[in-house]
């Protein structure tokens, strides 16, 4: 199957590309709308079927193309790739008639360039795609039209702007120390560059606009409620994983071991957990419950980013660690997205098993045994395990796992109560439900499926924790179930007492 | 005031001038350049075919330079033709009838013709010649314009035009003449020098009586004149 | 007259011809002379795609007379000149269909079309000048052949444009002939060669050589709109929008870059122009216009002004890459050349569209017409996005291609400046992308005219959908043989290495 | 100091005042006499310095002859020309317009 | 085959002015292109002759220098024979349909026109001192005549100032010739070159020269003395004024350019070639200046004619006491400036005649909307207007190269600055003429229309004075020719 790679490949990027042109015709419209989900399959099929390991050359694309595939990149493209088919068949239920087919051209470049830059291994085409996911992402974010959707709108641009100049000057400097085109020299070349630190800290901030690294966030939160639910879902699963994406192939891992930044990084991933989770508590609409949920869970792969940055012989488990956690919280958060659109069925039986299909994702974020959170819970534990990693912080980092925990299940229960208050009962449309259905199995059902590997940290059978590993996580959430209950009890309190 | 100062100014500026000028002749007079003209002029003389030297040179080492002069003259006569625009000649109150005047023209206007005629012929070799005959000619008849004799051919015509032109074009004639014979321009053929100067003087005389009346018959009488460009009047 | 001789002659004499025959042709003749026009156009594109591919193979065309006792007349093509050549005969012929529309039935087409053509021939006699002399001959006649298009409307504001137009080129014209003349006197009759005349200068004239450098470029920055002689081209934009497209956006604009390219590299030579320490200012100076104009963009109302501040900056963008003295830099700076050039007259296109057909000239009118005009404004987008610089368009090759050159000179500030001027660019562009998308209309447009199918005339419609895709195609596929980047990286081996 | 030295000297004299007659008079008809006035002392000058030198000499005579038909053709052209500017402006100087507002003679 | 040449020149153009006194004025103009033709078919032939072997000097009535009077045509001399053909013919076509035939007193133009023209041939091939005083003399009064010609108010005082200041130029003009002939003895110019290279001069004739040069610069109207230029050719008519600016003051300058680079080395000096140098700068700043705030069209092509006769005099300072090449870029870019400013001046006088004779008013703002009714007249006053404006690639640009080469390689940079700031202000003042013609105001097209032949003369000479750029080379070759046979002293 090697020849069918790299134009399976050309046909991911290509068709999401060229799909803008069916909005030429004014009345392609409904057609547009329900090719939305057809567009990531080529990609998801390149993700599943093909081994990682074939090169596509182009000389002729920008400064000499180069498109490639690793087992880290096949695990992002995997998750894009799903996201964005469940969000596809999500959005084909949601979307109203008014400005249709803007909608569905930023959706369709947004899509091009999130798979791209997956692939990307040039610098010119990697930064393309970057630009063009981040430039169409604003008119998804901006699609309803109200006031505060154009402030957010406005908001991103700025930031994202920035993001990307900062980037630019990054990966410039970068390329001519590295005096190539391409991202797999960087990672080299960087760590004997003159101006290292420079062109580092250009980077993270560059990158860590995307990810919503703390003071680098404010987008995120300003965003997220705006935009349209499936927008909202790809934008917190798969787009903010870009940032991240781009710090692992350009940052020079396993070259030397940068213990400032590593030490910068957890700090920051820290912070970004424990603060985002403390505003999350704090906010009223479900949505922007979930971005916070989302920057603190980026807190996390921060952390883990800023161990592999300190200690160079722990990267390479960390990088799988890593793309798994990634993996795992893209389908959670996608689906919890998608929930908050759903409305309860009338029966009460039927309303049951909603709030049950709700709650499960947010649980397995937050750690519940036999689901995808806990796999990534324990395989991280195990990465950042004390005794492998001889840096600074390494100390501190199990009690900022548990703290994080922690907070991951306060903002998980918020959710669900501002969804409570905020749900109301309908019918809802075929697509849209068969869309969350599918959300939600991918992330509690196919996700063992799906070719990750957790290099020997988690004993197999991997979906049946051992029993201490079972108290190791269920404690956590004993914890924040009881500080819940407590908020409960208060509330009440006040309410009655101003009743 | 300022008058005043302009006047002084512009007094001490010829001053200024015509001293320096004086220091110039001074210094001039002072070292002779040698070019001595007349010696060689005398020797070329028998050559010229008139004897009196200023009528040789005049008419004949420097002929062009009489020929433009003559030129000169019936550019100024045509130009004060053209100012004229009158058709009647007879302005009434240039007229006189006074009886004495009329009577004293009777004795005079032979004279002065006589006395031109004979300045014409003595110029051959003694100090005469075609201006001073013309000048003379000129006079007698301005007198009798004065007088209030009618003279038709002054009414600007043909007649008019054909004299002032005449004594060009004889000249003109004359130098292109030797041109057919292959010599240079103005240049007398052999030994015909003399009747050919003699005939153009006379008929010169002519002409340049003719140029002088029409000028001060021509004084403007009445205003006709044509808009200047462009204003619509 | 052999091939050789006889084609420069022949692609001047196209445009000068055909300018001629319009003006004999009487005011009533459209067909005829709409004919004439995209004739002659053709016949030169094909003209300049031959010479091209002769200049790749070799082929060195020339052709000279004595004019004067001591100066001679000197036509030459050689790649940098078949650059500019190539980028004028080709949006000549756009801008041609594009004009034909846009001047559909106002008075004095006649005029407009005669000039216009007399004006390409003076910027095909720009790019094919052999030496300072001939160059200075067509430089005059560009200005002299625009001011009548600059003043074609006959309205007040025009005159006075005109007037500014005349007194800042006219200046320019005399400084750049005084530094000519002296530059004669001091070294004789200097053609334009591959590395400059003054590498070993004697130290004596090094004095009057920097003078004369300093002239040039003030003369020569007029046109360019250099930072403080720029004040002419936003008053030049009340000129149609045919007018402001091709000639202040680009072969005006760049005579002027251009020409300080030949002094630079041709003239003076690089090593020489560095030694004698011209080139570190002019880089300063080349820096500053660009943010300068950069940010007097930002509060521009009017969209045509806004455009011309932004050309002011972008010419900058070549004059900096030529001043970096590094051979890559120098490949950014001259590709820089095209790319300018084919962008900013998709811009202007547009916005000429959207003046003709929906009577919009400020920004705040633009609300909404995306949905009313969507081909343009797709068109509009490409195009600000090039500008921007936002990969994979024609302006990020620039700046990456500038940016690497410059760190290979170890000139750190200047990804100092391509950032500062991108987010500026990203500043004054974005808004109006975001208006004509995601703003709803604010009422009727003030003067709608329908066209049936197409949004607009078709002669109006194609010509800035076809420079967007060119657009597209440059910056994507930038690295194919006959590219604008391998055709400056020829350029650039030929200059260095001559 | 011979006699044809003193007529140049003279011509000299006479060549200033009839300059100043001509830049300062306003009156055409005096402008035209200073002019007659200039124009006899330079035919002094130009027949006095060669007689001074060589003795008479009939070049410049014939030049003076010549000198003085063409002043005679001028100041014609001239009288007639004040004469009718006379008749149609009534105004015997060029000072009278506007545009003499320049001031000076010419 | 010369001497057949040389007495048509001379012959032709005095015989057709007595032929022309006796026609009408119908008549006159028949038989005028006729002459014309004759005339312009000499000019060529004698041109001919010369660029193929060389100069030569030509006895008049069969005398030797000293005594007789001899004419010297060499390069120089020719060329401006051959433009003045060129100039006088245009003029004289476009003077036969452009003045109305009704008027009785026009017919005395054709005789008045012959004798100009004769005048003019008469001074550029002068060699002798006095015989220059009577050509100057013929253009003169042939001029003031054709100024008078109209016979209003105005045109008559134009012509009464100008007459008084032509003869004040010619007396002084005389008084330097008397002092020459007084210290010389001879009147021949090559005879007292010869003299001047054997022995060291006095004082006295260096005065004689600034006299000569000064009376010369009075008929010239350089600047200080030129307030007598814009009222007569502004107010006299269009081919007339077109004469009087592109040759007749051209003729007076030749003679002082004739005597300055003859006696200039050994008479004159530096201090008085930087005077006149100044006063021509001054003339240049001065005129444009005026000519910028002048109202009616005729008088800004007139100040333009002052304004540009300054750029002439800069002659002196470049030929004086500097190297030969120099010294012979100088000469060929003054020639080039007065062959192009002739053809550029004629061009531009005769295209404001048609341009007024069609818009109805003289006024510089009335020209509104011509450029939309009239384009073709307009475009050869504009033409004309590129080559004054000395832009490329006009004659004009390629005398002003030859004059900057001079003043940069003569180390006198000032006059490089004049130069350039004379192209300038000439811009100033000729685009306020094509801004006005350029307003749109009047939508409909009330102008009267002349007929074509009126339109087509001024384009012709217009294209002259441009194409003159490319064929400079050609044009100034014949100048530089070696001097046939020496003159006699």
């Amino acid at each position: 199957m090697m020849v069918a790679e790299p134009g399976l490949a050309v046909l991911a990027v290509c068709l999401p590309l060229l799909y803008p042109v069916m909005a030429l015709r004014a009345n392609w419209h409904r057609a547009m709308c329900f090719a939305l989900p057809l567009l990531p399959l080529p990609a998801f099929f390149l993700a599943v079927s093909s081994d990682s390991g074939w090169q596509l050359e182009l000389p002729w694309l920008l400064n000499g193309g180069l498109w490639a595939m690793d087992d880290l990149r096949r695990l992002f493209l995997l998750l894009t790739a799903v996201l964005w088919t469940v969000a596809g068949v999500y959005a084909v239920g949601y979307l109203a008639l008014p400005h249709m087919r803007r909608f569905c051209v930023c959706w369709g470049l947004t899509l091009a360039g999130n798979l791209g830059l997956t692939m990307a291994v040039d610098i010119g085409s990697f930064y393309s795609f970057f630009a063009l996911m981040t430039f169409a992402g604003y008119g998804l974010i901006v699609h309803e039209g109200t006031k505060e959707a154009h402030y957010a709108g406005r908001v991103y641009m700025a930031m994202a702007v920035l993001g990307e100049m900062s980037i630019l000057a990054g990966l410039l400097l970068a390329a001519s120390a590295a005096d190539s085109q391409l991202l797999t020299d960087l990672p080299t070349a960087l760590a004997r560059a003159p101006q290292r630190d420079l062109i580092v800290a250009l980077l993270i901030a560059g990158f860590g606009v995307k990810a919503g690294l703390p003071l680098l966030h404010f987008w995120l939160p300003l965003a997220h409620p705006v935009a349209p639910t499936p927008a909202s879902a790809v934008l917190s699963g798969a787009m903010i994983k870009a940032g991240l994406l781009g710090w692992l192939v350009t940052l020079p891992f396993g070259e030397v071991a940068l213990s400032g930044w590593g030490a910068s990084m957890v700090i920051a991933g820290a912070v970004g957990a424990i603060g985002a989770a403390i505003l999350g508590v704090l906010q009223h609409r479900p949505k922007a419950v979930l971005a916070y949920s989302s920057i603190s869970q980026m807190g996390l792969m921060v952390l883990m980013l800023g161990a592999a940055l300190a200690d160079p012989e722990r990267a390479p488990v960390l990088f799988s660690v890593i793309g798994l956690y990634a993996l795992h919280h893209g389908l959670a958060k996608g689906s919890l997205f998608l929930s908050a659109g759903v409305s309860l069925p009338a029966g009460r039986m039927g309303q049951v098993v909603t709030w049950i299909l709700i709650a499960l994702p947010g649980l397995s974020l937050a750690g519940l045994p036999f689901t995808s959170g806990a796999l990534a819970k324990l395989a991280m534990k195990a990465g950042l395990a004390e005794d492998s990693l001889d840096f600074a912080l390494a100390g501190y980092l199990p009690p900022l796992m548990t703290a994080g925990a922690i907070a991951t299940l306060l903002l998980v229960l918020r959710y669900l109560w501002t969804l409570s208050a905020k749900l109301e009962t309908g019918h809802n449309p075929p697509m849209l439900l068969a869309g969350w259905l599918a959300a939600v199995t991918a992330s509690l059902i196919a996700f063992w499926w799906m070719p990750w590997d957790v290099a020997g940290l988690v004993k197999a059978p991997v979906w049946l924790p051992a029993s201490y590993q079972v108290w190791a996580l269920v404690w956590p959430m004993l914890i924040s179930l009881a500080l819940a209950g407590l908020a409960l009890l208060v509330n009440q309190k006040r309410s009655s007492a101003r009743s | 005031m300022i008058r005043a100062l302009r006047t002084c100014f512009i007094a001490l500026a010829c001053i200024a001038f015509s001293a320096v000028l004086g220091a110039s002749i001074w210094v001039i007079a002072g070292d002779p350049g040698q070019g001595n003209l007349s010696q060689l002029l005398s020797e070329n003389m028998s050559r010229s075919g008139v004897e009196h030297p200023v009528t040789a040179v005049l008419l004949n080492f420097r002929s062009y330079d009489t020929l433009l002069e003559i030129g000169v003259l019936v550019i100024a006569g045509i130009a004060g033709i053209s100012m004229s625009k009158t058709t009647s000649l007879e302005d009434p109150e240039l007229r006189t009838s006074d009886p004495l005047l009329y009577a004293l023209q009777r004795w005079f206007i032979p004279l002065m013709l006589v006395l031109a005629g004979y300045l014409l012929w003595a110029g051959a070799d003694r100090p005469g010649g075609a201006f001073q005959a013309g000048a003379v000619l000129a006079a007698t008849g301005v007198l009798m314009r004065l007088g209030g004799i009618p003279m038709e051919f002054l009414r600007p015509g043909l007649l008019l035009r054909l004299g002032l032109a005449l004594g060009f074009s004889v000249f003109l004639l004359a130098a292109v003449v030797s041109v057919i014979g292959g010599d240079a321009f103005l240049a007398y053929p052999p030994g015909m020098a003399k009747p050919l100067i003699l005939v153009i003087e006379s008929v010169l005389t002519l002409s340049i009586a003719m140029v002088l009346l029409a000028l001060f018959v021509s004084a403007p009488v009445n205003d006709a004149e044509d808009p200047e460009e462009g204003d619509p009047s | 007259m052999t091939l050789e001789q006889w084609l420069p002659v022949f692609a001047l004499m196209i445009s000068l011809a055909a300018s001629l025959v319009i003006f004999a042709l009487p005011e009533t003749g459209y067909v005829r002379r709409t004919s004439v026009n995209l004739g002659a156009a053709v016949l030169k594109l094909v003209v300049v795609i031959v010479m091209v591919w002769g200049v790749f193979h070799g082929v060195n065309y020339g052709v000279s007379f004595t004019m004067l006792p001591g100066v001679t007349f000197v036509l030459r093509a050689d790649a940098l000149s078949m650059m500019f050549a190539g980028l004028s005969a080709v949006l000549w012929l756009l801008t041609t269909i594009y004009a034909v529309g846009y001047l559909e039935d106002s008075p004095n087409r006649r005029r407009f079309f005669g000039f216009f053509s007399l004006c390409v021939a003076s910027t095909m006699g720009i790019a094919l000048a052999g030496n300072l002399f001939t160059f200075f001959l067509f430089y005059e006649m560009l200005t002299l052949s625009t001011y009548p298009l600059v003043v074609h409307r006959g309205t007040e504001k025009a005159l006075r444009a005109g007037r500014t137009y005349l007194i800042y080129t006219l200046t320019g014209g005399a400084v750049l002939l005084f530094a000519i003349a002296w530059l004669h006197s001091l070294a004789g009759d200097l053609s334009f060669r591959d590395g400059g005349h003054f590498v070993d200068a004697d130290p004596d004239i090094h004095r009057s050589l920097i003078l004369i450098f300093i002239l040039l470029v003030a003369g020569l920055g007029v046109k360019a709109a250099l930072f403080p002689l720029h004040g002419w081209l936003p008053q030049a934009m009340v000129a149609p929008a045919p007018v402001s497209a091709l000639l202040h956006a680009v072969a005006v604009v760049k005579a002027g870059a251009f020409g300080i390219v030949r002094v630079v590299y041709d003239v003076y030579g690089v090593e020489a122009s560095s030694a004698l320490g011209l080139l570190a200012p002019l880089s300063w100076l080349a820096a500053f216009t660009i943010l300068y104009a950069s940010t007097r963009a930002l509060w521009q109302v009017d969209l045509k002004r806004r455009l011309a501040f932004s050309t002011i900056s972008q010419v900058s963008y070549i004059i900096l890459g030529i001043a970096l003295a590094g051979p890559l830099a120098a490949v950014g700076g001259l590709v820089h050349l095209l790319h300018q050039g084919i962008m900013k007259i998709t811009l202007f296109f547009c916005a000429g569209n959207y003046a003709e057909t929906l009577g919009i000239h400020r920004i705040d009118e633009m609300d909404g017409a995306g949905q009313r005009m969507p081909g343009t404004s797709v068109a509009f987008t490409i195009g600000a996005f090039g500008m921007i610089g936002a990969p994979p368009l024609a302006g990020f090759i620039t700046k990456w291609v500038m940016g690497s050159g410059a760190l290979a000179v170890n000139m750190d500030w200047v990804i100092l400046v391509l950032v500062g001027s991108s987010l500026l660019n990203a500043a004054y562009f974005l808004p109006i992308v975001h208006r004509l998308w995601f703003r709803e209309v604010k009422g009727a447009w003030p003067e709608e005219r329908h066209w049936g199918r197409l949004e607009t005339s078709p002669w109006l419609f194609w010509p800035p959908l076809l420079t967007a895709v060119v657009t597209v195609v440059i910056g994507v596929l930038a690295s194919l043989p006959f590219s604008p980047l391998s055709w400056a990286e020829l350029i650039v081996l030929r200059e260095y290495a001559p | 100091m011979t006699p044809s030295l003193l007529y140049a000297m003279a011509g000299a004299v006479l060549c200033g005042i009839g300059l100043f007659g001509l830049l300062r008079l306003s009156h055409l008809l005096r402008k035209l006499l200073a002019f007659n006035i200039m124009g006899s002392g330079v035919f002094l000058i130009m027949v006095g310095l060669p007689q001074h030198h060589v003795g008479p000499d009939p070049v410049p005579q014939a030049l003076v002859l010549t000198g003085i038909v063409v002043a005679i053709a001028a100041t014609a052209l001239a009288v007639v020309l004040i004469r009718r500017y006379y008749h149609q402006s009534g105004m015997a100087s060029l000072e009278g317009e506007a545009d003499s507002r320049e001031g000076g003679p010419l | 085959m010369t001497l057949w040449l040389m007495a048509g020149l001379l012959f032709t153009p005095l015989a057709w002015a007595v032929l022309t006194l006796l026609t009408d004025f119908v008549w006159g103009r028949r038989v005028t292109w006729v002459g014309i033709l004759v005339q312009v078919f000499v000019s060529l032939g004698l041109w001919l002759t010369v660029a193929q072997n060389g100069g030569f000097y030509y006895d008049l009535g069969g005398w030797g220098a000293p005594l007789g009077i001899e004419l010297r045509v060499d390069g120089l001399a020719v060329t401006f024979v051959l433009l003045t053909a060129a100039v006088a013919s245009a003029c004289g076509l476009h003077a036969g349909v452009y003045i109305d035939r009704h008027k009785s007193w026009h017919r005395y133009f054709w005789p008045l026109f012959w004798f100009l023209w004769s005048g003019l041939n008469a001074v550029w091939l002068g060699g002798d001192l006095f015989n220059l005083y009577v050509g100057l003399e013929l253009i003169s009064l042939s001029a003031v005549g054709l100024v008078a010609l109209g016979g209003n108010a105005n045109a008559l005082r134009a012509s009464i100032r100008y007459l008084l200041a032509a003869l004040l130029g010619s007396l002084a003009y005389l008084l330097g010739v008397a002092l020459i002939y007084g210290q010389f003895g001879t009147l021949s110019i090559a005879g007292v070159v010869l003299w001047l290279d054997s022995h060291s001069a006095s004082a006295g004739p260096g005065l004689a020269l600034a006299l000569m040069v000064t009376g010369l610069a009075l008929k010239t109207a350089l600047f200080p003395l030129h307030r007598w230029l814009p009222p007569a050719h502004g107010i006299a008519k269009s081919p007339v004024s077109a004469l009087l600016s592109a040759l007749v003051v051209k003729a007076s300058f030749y003679i002082a350019a004739r005597l300055w680079l003859a006696f200039g080395e050994s008479l004159g000096n530096q201090a008085a070639a930087q005077a006149v140098g100044f006063m021509g700068s001054a003339a240049v700043i001065w005129g444009s200046w005026l000519a910028c705030k002048q109202v009616q069209l005729k008088q800004v092509v007139a100040y333009s004619s002052v304004a540009q006769i300054g750029y002439l005099f800069l002659l002196f300072p470049l030929t004086y006491s500097v190297s030969d090449s120099i010294s012979l870029q100088a000469q060929q870019g003054i020639t080039l400036q007065v062959i192009s400013h002739a053809l550029a001046k004629a061009a531009m006088f005769l295209a404001a005649g048609n341009l007024i004779l069609s818009v109805g008013s003289s006024r510089v703002d009335a020209l509104a909307g011509v450029s939309r009714f009239l384009p073709f007249s307009l475009f050869s006053f504009g033409l004309a207007g590129v080559s004054l404006m000395s832009l490329p690639p006009s004659g004009g640009f390629a005398a002003k190269w030859l004059l900057l080469q001079a003043s940069l390689g003569s180390g006198q940079w000032w006059w490089a600055l004049v130069l350039l700031a004379g192209g300038l202000l000439s811009a100033a003042y000729l685009f306020r003429i094509y801004r006005a013609s350029f307003a749109e105001i009047p939508e409909t097209d009330q102008f009267f229309h002349p007929s074509k032949s009126l339109e087509v003369i001024p384009m012709v000479l217009a294209l002259m004075a441009l194409g003159l750029g490319f064929v400079s080379e050609q044009v100034l070759s014949v100048m530089a020719l070696p001097f046939a046979e020496e003159g006699a002293p």
